[in-house]
Formats: structure tokens, sequence, C-alpha cells
């Protein structure tokens, strides 16, 4: 397995205070893995480093484009996202008021050329664009069970489905790497078990490597394979479920007794 | 085109009533203008049903007004005129006030062969084509920026003596432009500085500050009296005393109302309808009286350029004895020393009004004199 | 509190049908039920958010089902919205005062703030960045601690326990129980039913719009039908 | 050197009235975020106000003033009841639509009763100029100036002191949560209302008495000038209406004294695109930060 | 159309009525695919056209022929995609409000100019421009626009501009040039304003600075908002009612704009959503009725 995202002692300040401070972490292709810690730790600014839409104070992002590794540093988030690196937000970003359907295609966009006068004189080439990438879109959505909801506004949706959408959608970019942030909040434990089946899924069925951040420990023990945890912006463990279940320092600064 | 006339004739020709419509600017920028027209107009015609209506060829006809706004706009003026022409079937407009919309009735008069008089539009080149040739439906009944603006350069430099002039212009149409232009094309002294205002300023003391110490012997300010009172205001209050020169469309009571008394002295401004000459002249004291009858104020020079629209239209009918549009065009252009409420008024070959121009001077905010300026 | 044949439409969307349950004085009383229940909307009918169609909300002998939602904080009812709708743009200092603003008692008000920053460490640290740039659990903080700081007599918490660590999750049934030991009544939406259920008094299943079950925190823990649907199996 | 000062108290006089108008903007938008279109023509009422009052009651300049702002105030709460509350749970754009129609409605509407000529503002307070070293001042324009400033003194006072200030400032970033918290929102909306025309109101009388022409279309160029101060200064924020008004009055000033009066108002947008530029958010407006 | 005209059905009336409605549906068209469809508040409409108009009418005065008239439109659309790109670079960072102040003050920089050069003849405007734009040419070309328009919204461009509109974060996030694509919106719109300003010139024969001011983009912006923000059939449908009452009102004089500012709250009170609000007409969809129906 080669690594294929490496960050090296990552640093984000805000004014005063340092929400990241100097991690560094590594993922290796197909991998699946963890990222928790309490809240207020960073995690979600750590991926917004990682996605670019923020940038950093100092440290270094490496992602792999074929062969090397290549820097991130100062990508806009549109370049990084091109590269390979989707994700979802915590705070769920549908295009509210678009179809199921067209939430993907735009996810799609850069899979395919329609030129400008190709499309607004409808050559007969672009139907022929148009269906094949239609064609796609509808396969990936039957997947999720999302096909019969095709031509719902995404607004419509009940939250967990909007959940998945969001999923599909990144999956809809033909990522390397999937960042999840949060994916089972406001799920409840049912809800949240189906969500567990439907990541294994993706990542079986897509060899793809994804980074999820998670409160939810059923889901998190359930799946990943490693675990980071960072604490106030500071990385303070890593390793497998078991170890991360077991360390003393996490318990006391996340998982709580119960944990 | 209009196939339900039954005669070769073109234009709309006339039935049991004469229909005049009005295409005016009553509401937007220019409303001010528009609304004075209106009660010229009106005013015209309701004397003229009073006593039985024009006399066509023998017959008394009445006149019915249509009027309708155009917004100040040129698209609604194009389309207003189209309804006039089409629709109401009239017989000859007054109207618009501004060049700018009457420019845009133009094609569509033209092709209905019904002719149109401005009260006030005021371009050299309103009534003209392109190619230099006379449109021959289009009129007016006020000067043309290039006589006003030059007439009051040459009063500037012979009768004040004034060797260093400022301009001041109001850049919101093309009055203001087109006299400044006029003015400093003629004016053989020296122009000091040019500046310009638009319609709706309120504050011009930055302006006149900077002409403070440019020493100017007197102030061309081309424009509305709105404007033009807050400037005699504003500058004789930034001490600035020098005479200040401006054209017809200060010729209006309100001016010295917004200026106020003690400010309005040492103005002079060119203009065809002087109250002055008004006690001399039969018809303008007709008209100042009944108009302070029925509207409760002063005749503001546009009213009256109005009023006189409507009658030179009254004066070509009865001419040409008949009430078809494209009479109507012809017994215009043969207009000669028609005696209106704005002087003695004739339609030269380029469908301008000539007449007299005076000068009146405002001393304390009174018409303390007028001089005729040949 | 008692709420009889509560009726809410969206435009056309009938939410909710005819839903009635009551509240003691002093119970810890819970509303489960799966996405799109209409749990939320019932919240929001009781604190005046919305509007209901018809049915009555009676709190301390007043219908409060008309009343504006001023009216009802003033009374004595607070709210922990769902999405947690702290003000953005204000320091969190600035948000707990707010939730004082009906509140006249400088000294009190200090206090409460103290109780809060006591609840919420995390807060205090905080104290005066702008909300908006908090981290997911931290506005969840917040909004709690602005509930509590209108001293309110009955507390509606919408999933509060949403986005937060597992170590917080316990300290906030902690904190929901320290509350009504001291004598606040409490109506609790949880989509963790479990544990939700076991700090109730009395619990309620809602389904579609219409209440499925009810009975003791203890009953409906216990009982299959439940477990299978919303306690994960 | 005299000119120059001249040009600067040419320059304030000018700006107090923008900034003046610029409050009621600043505040409107703040708590609605509606860019409330028919300001200046409440700005216009007010002028009208303060005419028939005077001509016909024979207020002194006092009583008139205070009384165009309750007149004013009420018109405005008026105007927000019956045209913009209705809207509030639709789009920001509807709202906008209506504010220009409630302003086409004001205009036309004073122009159908009262005709759309220029009026003279009866000069109930007679003109004394003061000259300071060669600098001339008017008293009119040293009361505008004092009103102006002792008025926003009162608004940052309301804002920051009041419950009633922070009831508006909760209302602005989030209605239902200001709700929540026991706010009532259509008495803070109708009150941010009051205060901001009623800014609008003591305007429209001092610039009555100030150019002494007033008529109902006198609303349009200051309104878009008041709200591109608000916009410069940073919308929402009172020291910043003041700053941009001020502003703004200064740059006509600096632009027609060097003898580029026809280009008056491009230079004005121009300086507010440059300064949106390297401030989105205008001088003094508050970032709003998007967590992701 | 052409026999109604023949047999006298239309006169000169109805066709000036047609043609401003037409001319103001290429406008909101073109300023709905901004505003309503990458969600870019533009308050600068009437710049563009007046960019548009202007071209023309010099163009066509000092060529007088079908050719100048067509080279003028080109070129106008040039001089548009010029300057919407130098407005839209640096202003389209901006957001909501913000950008419609700046665009707003942009187009007036514009009138600001014409108004002040010597070649558009300054205030008095420019008169005596040649007829080319004859109703059917205005018809054909409304025509084509609106076509091009919505085969663009319907296409991977318009989705994507529509979802920039929904959330730019998440838009970049599926790596979109947020900002190239609001700029293509942006200038798209520009050019179909530009198109009609040419139109506006040659068929009206009159042009004025004033014509182009800060109202003019606002009475577009209201056919689109009235019409529905997002729905090009609205647009149509807000166009013509807007131009059936304007010709009515005509009737009306000085009361004109009363009863027009209060007809406006009152359809924006009861309809905030304008008349359609994002509905949009379209054939497959009536095809699929009637063969519901008839099944
Ligand atoms: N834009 C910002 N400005 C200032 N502080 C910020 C900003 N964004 C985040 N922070 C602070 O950085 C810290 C980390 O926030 P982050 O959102 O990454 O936490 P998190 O680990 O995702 O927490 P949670 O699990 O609650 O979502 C928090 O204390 C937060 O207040
Ligand atoms: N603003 C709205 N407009 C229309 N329908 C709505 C609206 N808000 C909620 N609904 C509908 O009302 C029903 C009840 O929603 P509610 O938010 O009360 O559910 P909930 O039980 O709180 O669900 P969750 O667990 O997801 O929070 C749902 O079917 C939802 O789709
Ligand atoms: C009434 C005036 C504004 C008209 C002006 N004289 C013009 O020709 O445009
Ligand atoms: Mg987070
Ligand atoms: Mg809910």
């Amino acid at each position: 397995m080669r690594t294929i995202l490496k960050v090296d002692s990552l640093v984000k300040k805000f004014g005063g205070l340092t929400a990241v401070s100097n991690v560094s972490l590594q993922l290796k292709e197909d991998e699946l893995v963890a990222l928790i810690g309490p809240n207020g730790a960073g995690k979600t600014t750590v991926f917004n480093l990682l996605t670019g839409v923020i940038s950093q104070t100092s440290g270094t992002i490496r992602f792999r484009e074929k062969e090397d590794l290549i820097s991130l540093n100062n990508k806009k988030a549109y370049q990084i996202a091109s590269l390979g690196c989707a994700r979802t937000f915590q705070n769920i970003r549908l295009f509210k008021n678009m179809t199921v359907l067209d939430n993907v295609l735009v996810a799609m966009t850069n899979q395919y050329k329609e030129g400008f006068l190709k499309s607004i004189f409808r050559f007969p080439s672009f139907y022929r664009t148009e269906d094949e990438i239609l064609k796609k879109a509808r396969d990936l959505l039957a997947i999720f069970d999302l096909d019969k909801d095709m031509y719902k506004l995404a607004s419509n949706l009940p939250y967990g489905i909007q959940r998945r959408l969001e999923i599909v959608r990144g999956l809809a970019m033909q990522p390397k790497i999937l960042f999840l942030d949060e994916p089972a909040a406001g799920m409840n434990p049912e809800e949240t078990a189906d969500l567990t089946r439907l990541i294994r899924k993706i990542q079986k069925q897509f060899h793809i490597t994804v980074l999820l951040i998670e409160h939810d420990m059923s889901l998190v023990m359930n799946l990943a394979e490693r675990i980071y945890v960072l604490d106030q912006g500071k990385m303070l463990a890593e390793g497998t479920p078991s170890e991360i279940q077991q360390n003393k320092a996490v318990i006391k600064a996340y998982l709580g007794e119960e944990g | 085109g209009c196939s339900t006339a039954k005669t070769a004739s073109k234009g709309n020709a006339a039935g049991k009533t004469i229909k005049i419509g009005v295409n005016m600017e009553l509401s937007g920028a220019a409303a001010g203008y528009g609304n004075s027209q209106k009660q010229g107009i009106q005013m015209a015609v309701d004397q003229i049903n009073k006593n039985g209506g024009i006399n066509v060829d023998g017959k008394k006809k009445k006149v019915s007004l249509i009027i309708r706004d155009n917004k100040t706009s040129t698209s609604t003026s194009a389309s207003v005129a189209a309804q006039l022409v089409n629709k109401d079937k009239v017989n000859a407009i007054v109207g618009p006030a501004t060049t700018n919309a009457g420019t845009a009735q133009i094609p569509n008069i033209t092709k209905a062969a019904v002719p149109s008089v401005s009260p006030s539009a005021t371009d050299p080149n309103y009534t003209l084509q392109k190619s230099g040739k006379v449109q021959p439906y289009v009129f007016r009944a006020c000067y043309q920026n290039n006589f006003q603006g030059s007439t009051a350069a040459k009063f500037a430099y012979t009768n004040l003596k004034a060797k260093r002039v400022a301009v001041l212009a109001d850049n919101s149409s093309d009055y203001g432009t087109g006299l400044a232009k006029a003015f400093k094309k003629a004016y053989k002294g020296k122009i000091a500085a040019s500046q310009y205002f638009q319609e709706g300023d309120k504050d011009f003391n930055a302006i006149l500050t900077s002409f403070k110490n440019k020493k100017i012997d007197a102030i061309y300010a081309p424009g509305y009296y709105s404007e033009i009172g807050l400037i005699v205001k504003q500058a004789r209050q930034a001490g600035i005393n020098v005479p200040i020169i401006g054209s017809d469309g200060m010729a209006d009571p309100k001016l010295a109302q917004i200026a106020g008394n003690e400010n309005a002295t040492n103005v002079y401004y060119t203009t065809p309808f002087s109250t002055r000459v008004a006690n001399q002249n039969g018809t303008a004291k007709k008209f100042m009286k009944a108009f302070k009858e029925q509207y409760n104020e002063e005749a503001p020079t546009f009213s009256a350029l109005a009023y006189d629209s409507v009658y030179m239209i009254k004066k070509a009918i009865e001419n040409e004895k008949s009430a078809d549009s494209a009479k109507i065009a012809e017994g215009l252009t043969k207009i000669k020393n028609f005696d209106g409420v704005t002087g003695k008024i004739t339609i030269d070959s380029k469908h301008n009004a000539n007449k007299p121009i005076v000068v009146e001077t405002l001393s304390n905010g009174k018409v303390s004199a007028a001089t005729e300026i040949k | 509190m008692e709420v009889k044949n509560l009726v809410v439409n969206y435009g056309v969307i009938n939410a909710i049908k005819g839903v009635s349950f009551e509240i003691n004085e002093g119970e810890i009383v819970s509303l489960i039920g799966a996405n799109g229940a209409g749990k939320t909307t019932i919240l929001k009918s009781i604190s005046g958010l919305l509007k209901p169609t018809s049915g009555s909300i009676n709190y301390l002998g007043r219908d409060i089902g008309k009343k504006k939602a001023p009216d009802i904080v003033a009374a004595g009812i607070s709210h922990v919205p769902e999405g947690r709708h702290i003000f953005p743009g204000l320091s969190v200092k600035e948000n707990l005062q707010m939730g004082a603003f009906l509140q006249k008692d400088r000294q009190q008000i200090k206090e409460s703030m103290e109780e809060v920053y006591e609840h919420f460490h995390i807060l205090k640290k905080r104290e005066n960045q702008d909300a908006a740039t908090l981290s997911g659990g931290e506005q969840q903080m917040l909004a709690i601690g602005r509930a509590l700081m209108s001293k309110p007599k009955l507390l509606l918490l919408d999933e509060p326990s949403m986005g937060l660590a597992p170590i917080f999750i316990n300290k906030i049934f902690e904190i929901v129980e320290a509350i009504k030991q001291q004598g606040t009544t409490i109506l609790l939406i949880e989509q963790n039913a479990k544990k939700a259920l076991s700090i109730s008094d009395r619990g309620y299943v809602l389904a579609a719009g219409e209440v499925k079950m009810d009975g003791t925190g203890a009953k409906l823990l216990g009982d299959p039908a439940v477990q299978r649907a919303y306690l994960g199996g | 050197m005299q000119i120059f000062f001249q040009q600067v108290i040419n320059g304030l006089s000018l700006g107090s009235i923008y900034a003046l108008l610029a409050l009621g903007y600043t505040m409107v938008y703040g708590i609605i975020k509606l860019i409330n279109f028919a300001h200046g023509d409440i700005y216009m009422l007010g002028a009208f106000w303060g005419y028939y009052v005077i001509n016909v009651w024979h207020f002194n300049f006092m009583l008139a003033l205070l009384s165009a702002m309750v007149v004013c105030g009420i018109c405005g709460v008026i105007i927000e009841y019956l045209a913009y509350r209705p809207l509030r749970h639709s789009p920001r754009i509807t709202a906008l639509i209506t504010a220009i129609g409630v302003s086409f409605f004001l205009e036309n509407g004073m122009a159908y009763l009262f005709g759309s000529n220029a009026r003279d503002f009866p000069q109930v307070v007679k003109q004394v100029n003061y000259d300071i070293g060669g600098v001339r001042i008017s008293n009119i324009q040293l009361e505008i100036l004092i009103t102006s400033c002792v008025l926003m003194l009162i608004l940052q006072l309301i804002i920051k002191r009041t419950k009633m200030g922070r009831a508006m400032r909760a209302v602005s970033v989030d209605n239902a949560a200001a709700e929540l918290v026991g706010v009532d929102l259509n008495r803070t909306i109708s009150f941010t209302f009051a205060l901001g025309s009623s800014m609008a109101g003591a305007a429209g009388v001092m610039i009555g008495l100030y150019y002494n022409s007033i008529d109902p279309l006198m609303g349009l160029t200051p309104g878009i000038k008041a709200f591109v101060a608000a916009v410069v200064g940073g919308i929402g924020s009172v020291p910043g209406a003041s700053l941009g008004g001020f502003l703004i009055g200064l740059l006509e000033t600096l632009v027609q004294s060097i003898g580029l009066s026809a280009y008056k108002d491009a230079v004005v947008y121009v300086v507010l695109i440059v300064i949106l530029l390297i401030r989105p958010m205008g001088i003094f407006g508050k970032n709003v930060k998007e967590k992701v | 159309m052409n026999t109604l005209i023949m047999v006298g059905m239309i006169d000169s009336f109805i066709e000036n009525m047609l043609v401003t409605i037409w001319i103001n549906i290429i406008l909101a068209v073109g300023l709905n695919l901004i505003i309503g469809f990458a969600g870019q508040f533009s308050l600068g409409h009437a710049g563009f056209m007046a960019i548009g108009a202007y071209t023309t009418a010099i163009i066509t005065q000092k060529t007088v022929s079908i050719g100048g008239f067509y080279v003028s439109f080109i070129v106008g659309m040039i001089i548009a995609v010029v300057a919407a790109l130098i407005v839209g670079i640096p202003t389209l960072r901006l957001r909501g409000d913000y950008l419609a102040i700046a665009t707003m003050g942009a187009a007036e920089i514009i009138r600001i100019i014409i108004n002040n050069m010597k070649i558009t003849n300054g205030p008095a405007g420019m008169f005596n421009i040649p007829q080319f734009a004859t109703w059917p040419i205005v018809y054909v070309i409304m025509c084509i626009t609106t076509i091009i328009t919505v085969n663009f919204i319907n296409s991977r461009g318009g989705r994507v501009i529509k979802s920039v509109r929904e959330d730019e974060i998440a838009a970049e996030a599926m790596g979109i040039n947020t900002t190239k694509w609001k700029l293509a919106a942006f200038v798209l719109g520009a050019v179909t304003a530009a198109i009609a300003g040419s139109l506006h010139a040659s068929y009206l024969q009159t042009i004025a600075p004033n014509d182009f001011g800060i109202m003019e983009s606002i009475s577009i912006l209201i056919i689109v908002v009235l019409g529905g923000v997002g729905s090009v059939t609205g647009t149509f449908l807000a166009a013509v009612v807007l131009g059936i009452l304007d010709t009515v009102l005509q009737d009306f004089g000085t009361l004109r704009m009363v009863i027009y500012a209060a007809a406006l709250v009152l359809l924006m009170v009861f309809k905030p959503s304008g008349l359609l609000g994002t509905w949009e007409f379209s054939i497959r969809r009536l095809f699929n009725h009637i063969k519901r129906r008839s099944v």
C-alpha cells in the first residue's frame, strides 16, 4: 500500500487561538481511518485545511498524483477537489434547490466536456454526452437506493437521506480520498447501523481512501482500521480501535468512563 | 398605416371634434416641466371651447384633448405617440417637453403624418433630419439653444462688459450643455472656468467656491429655475456678487422664491416671455390674468409656451380651413407674426419659432428691466 | 403542561395530526421517534415559533397556544432549538447575555453565567470568541447555556447531544438531571433514545405525526417494539 | 488655504446630510437585510411636512423638526407594517421590489397631490454667515452639522446601551433565535423603522431649510448616495454610516473643486468599488465569518 | 403575424408595444440568468444595454446599411464582453447586496462617461438613427437569445452556475472554479443586454444617456422578480403583463405611476415568489401530460 496523503507538522492559528498544532498524519491507499477527539479539538479545521477551504499557518500537505507526492499548499479548494479529494460537511451543504440528480451531475462536472457552442446550439453530440453522463449518475444513485428520489429537490429529503446524498455526491466526483465529517450526526441507532454498512460497501466497491470524523463510537469502532485522536489541536494518540479503546489518555479526554 | 381613411390624403382626417393629443412628461425626471405645460394646454383648450371651438372653414368645431404620460422615457414616448396617432387618431400633438422624448416620437408621427408642436424641445437639431432637411411634422414653440446661447454671450460681453465668465451648466439634458456650447462659441471674452451640475443637485457650494479666486466678471448658468435658484442663493451667500446670466429656464417666479428675494439681484436671463413685455402685449396680459385666476399662481414660462403651442395649431387649422392632420402640418409652416403669449412668432423654414428675445433683469427678486437684444 | 389534540401544518403538509400529551411539574419527559416524525415541530409549537392549526397547549392553567414566542419565554419556557441558532457575530459572552434578555436582576444574571461556565468550562475559555467560529459541539453547549440563562421553569431540549463527544454526552445527561434536581421541568428530544429514556420519568413514542405509545421511561425501554424500532435492536 | 478650508466646510455640511440619511439605511438593512429604497422618500415626506406645518400652522423650526421626526417615524412603521411585514419570510429580493414600489408610490403620489414642481421652503431661521479668517460658515450649516452629530451619538447610545438596542442586534443576526430568548420581533423591527425614518424626517426638514427648495423627487439622488455611504462605511454599522456620509460629501466636494464636476458621481462610484474591493464589507463592516 | 399587419390588425401602436415587450424579454432573460440562475445580484444591466445601444447608434449613423447594423451588433457584443470582464473580475467576489451596489455603480460610471463624450453627443443623446431593427428582426433575435439562454441553463454550464448559486463552498469542493463560472454567467447576461440595447437604439431611433440610468436597471429587475427569479417562462409572462399594464396606464395621465406603484406592491405582497415562482413551461412535460390524458 502506498501513501496517498501525507501531512507534516500542520499548524493553524486563528488569531491567538491555535486550533491545530503540529499535526502529522498519513493515509494509505484504500484505508479507512477515523479522526476523533473532543469538541473543539480541531478535527473540522483539519478537514478544512486538507480540502483547501482555509489555508494553514504552517506545515505541508502532500498528495499522491501518479508516482509522486505533490504539495497541496497554496492550491485553491477547487483545484484540490479536482485532484481527487471529495468531502462532506458537518452542517449539510447540499445544493438545496436543485434535484437529487442535478446534485450528482454537478459533482461530475469535471468528468465530461460539453463545449459552449455545442450546448447552446444542441449539436447531436450534446445529447450523446448528456445521455451518457445521465446514465452514469443514475447508476450511481441506484446503488444507494436514491434513484426513486432522483427528481425531488434535495431540500425536501429527510435529514438522514440528505446525509446519504452528500456522500453520493462526493463519490460522484470519482475521488481518491473521501473525507466525511460526522456522517452519522442526527441519526438514530438504526440509521447509523445502515450508514455503517453503506460506508463499508463504498470502500469495497470504489476502492477509495476514507477519512472520517465521528462522535458515534459504534460506527467508528466498527469501521475504522486505524484511528487518530486529536485533542486541543494536538495529536493525542494513534492506533487500532482496540488500542484506542484501552488508551487511558483517550478515555480521559474523550471517551469517558463508559466509552 | 391608416387603412380606414377614406380620402387618399395622408394622415388623420378630422372628425366631429378636433382631437389634440398630448404626449407629455407627467411623471419621471421632467414631470415638473410637463405638468406646467399640461396646465397651459388645458387652459388654452378650455378657452377655445368656451368660445365655441375652432373655426374650420366656417364651421365651429370643439377641441378634445387626449393627455398621455410618457414617464420622461424615450421608449414610452414612442409608444404614446403611436397610440395617439393610431388609436386615438389625433389631428395634432402638443409635446413632448424634452428633446429626448420628442425625437423618439418622430418616426411614429411621421409615418402617420400627424404634426407635433413641442413647447420646449430646444436642441438645434430637433426639427432636422440627419441629412439636414427639415422634419416635415416636427415643430416647436420655443427658441433653439444656439439662438439663446449666442444672445446671452453678446449681452454678457457688450451690455455687462464682462471679460471673464465662468460657465456652470446643467449636464443632464441637452438644454444646459447646448446653451453652454452656443455661449462659449459666441462669447468674445475669456471662459475662466467651466463646470457642470446634474438635475436635482442641491449643493453648489463646492463649485462656487472654486470660482471664487478665478477673478470672474459674470457667471453664465444655463439651466432651470429649480437648480439655478439654488445657485443664485448659494453664490450670494458665498459672497459672489457678480452678475449671473441664464436662459428662459429661469424665467419663472419660483426662481426668486427659491433664491430669496434679497439674493435675486444682478441676475439676468434671456427670454421671449417677459412680464414687462406682457404689460404691453394684450395677449400675454390676458393669459397671465387667466392663469392666475385658474391656478392661483404666477404663470410659468412652460405653461405660456404650451399655451402658445395649442394656439399655433388653432391658427394653422383656421388658415388651412381644415383640421386634417397633414393640412395642419402645412398650416404650421405658414405661421407668420402669430400673436402669441411669448411674442410674435414666425415659423421659419427649419420649423423653429422665431420671436424677439429680451434679457430681463432681476433686482430684489423683481423684474426691474427688460432689454431687447437685436 | 398539557397538550391536547395538537395539529400543525406546513402549508399543505400536515406534520402533526392531533397529538396529546402531558408533562407534570418536575418531570423529565422524552419524545422519541424516527426522523421526520414531528418531534421538532411539536417543540416549535410549544415555544411559539410555529402557530398550531388547532388544539390547545395548556401551561400552568393558561392556554399559550396562541401566544407569541417572547411571551412564552417570559412565562418561563426556554427552548434549545435544533440547529442551535446561536447568535453568530456576537461573542460567546454576549450570546449568554442575550439569553437573559428578559431577566432584570444583574446579580442573578452574573450568577447564572458563572453556573453555565461551571457546566461548560470550554465556553469560559472561548468567552470572547465570535460564536460563529465555535466548533459544532461548542455551539451546542452554548445553545444549552443560553437557554439556562433565563432560569426556565420548563426547558425544551431538541437533540442536545447531537454532535457532542461521548464524554460530553454523558455530561449533558448529567446536567439535565442536575437541572431537574433544581426543580426545572424538562421535555427532551433525543436520537439517543436509550439514554434519554433511562433518565426520563415518562416518554412518548411518535411516528408520522401521531403518538404511538406512551409510558414510564423504564416501561418503554423494556418494550420490544420500541427496542426494535428506536434502540438499535 | 482659505479656499481649502472653505471646501472642507462645504464637504462636511453636504456629508452630514448623507450621513443622517445613511443612518436610517444602515439600521433597516442591518435588521432585516432590506435595502429600503423608500428611505429617501421618507426624507422627502419629512421636508413636505416641515413645509406645511411651518406655512400653515406656523410652527417654529425646532417644533417642525421634532414633529417631522415623529410623523416620519410613524410613516416608517406603517410602511413596514403594510408592505414589508407580510414578506418577512419571502426572498429578500421580493421585499426589495416592494420597497421600490413603495418608493414609486410615495414619489408619484406626492407629485399627484402637490404637483411635481420645486417649491420654496419657508425660511424660519434667518441665515447668518460667520466669517472666520476668510472661511464662511452659516448658522444653518452649523446647526445641521451639530444636529447630525448629536443624533448620531444618540443613536449609537441606543444601540449599544439599551435593551432595545440589544434586541436589535439579536434580531439582525438570527430572528428565530432572538424570539427564543424573548425578543419581540415585530416590536423591535417597528422600532428600528421608527428610529431610522425619524432620522430621515429630521434630515428632510434641515435640508428644506438649508437649500430652500423641496420637490417630490428630492429623495431619489440623496437616497442612492446615502445608501452608497452606508455601504462604504459598512452596512449595519452606525459609525460606519456616518463616516461613509462624510467621506462621500468630502469626496464630491473635492472632485468639484478641482473642476471635474461632470464626473462627480462617477468618481464616487469608483471610490465605492475600490473600497469594496479592499474591504468587501465596508470600512467598519463586520466580516461575517462562515464556519464550514 | 405578418398577415395580421397586412390586414391592418396590428398598427404601429401594437407593434410598438410588442417590440418593447420583446426587447424587455431579452433584457430580463439575460438578467434572470445572472440573478436567478447564477445567484449574483447585479443592478447594472442598463449599463451594458447602453453599450450596445450606443455602438449601434454610432456605427449605423456612419455606415447606413444593414451590414453596418449587423457589424454594430457584433462590435457592441464584443465591447460588452470586455466591459463585463472589467466590471466582473473584481466585483464578482462581492456578495449579495454589495455586489448589487458595485454593479450599479459600474453602470452609472458607464452612463456618465457616455454623458460626457463627444462622439455620443452628450446628454442630448443621439437621434435620427436609421431603423434596421424592424419588428420581425427583433422577434427573431428575441427567440434566438432566449433559446440560447435556455439551452445554456439546461446544460452542464447551467447546472454548474446553479450549484454556485446554491452553495459556493460546496461547489468549490466539487472541483468547480466558481469565479470562472460566475463570470461566465455575468458575461453572457451582459451580451444579451448589449443585444437588446442595439435593437432598442435601432428600433426607436433615439437614445439618450438618461434612458440607461439606475431606473432602467430597476425596471428590468422588476420584470425578473415579478415573473419569478429563476423562471424564464415567468420572465416572459411578467414582461407581457407589465408591457400591457404600462400601455393601459397611459390613459391615466398623472395617476399612471401611482397606480403602477400600488399594483407592484400588491403583486409582490400577494405573490411573493413572483407570478410563476421557479416553474418552467416545458414542451416535454406538456406532451407527457397529453399522452397520459389520452391513454
Ligand atoms: N474561523 C475560526 N476563527 C476562530 N476560531 C475558530 C475558527 N474555526 C474554528 N475555530 C476554533 O478552532 C477550534 C477547533 O474547531 P473545529 O471546528 O475544528 O473543532 P472540531 O474538532 O471539529 O469540533 P466538533 O467535534 O465540535 O465539531 C474550536 O475551538 C473553534 O472555536
Ligand atoms: N419548514 C417545513 N416545511 C414543510 N415541511 C416541514 C418543514 N419542517 C418540517 N417539515 C415536515 O414535517 C415533518 C415533521 O418534521 P420534524 O422536523 O418535526 O421531524 P423530527 O421528528 O424533528 O425529525 P428529526 O429527527 O429529523 O429532527 C416532516 O415530515 C418534515 O418533512
Ligand atoms: C423641459 C426641458 C427639460 C426640455 C429641454 N429644453 C430639452 O430640450 O430637452
Ligand atoms: Mg467539527
Ligand atoms: Mg428534529
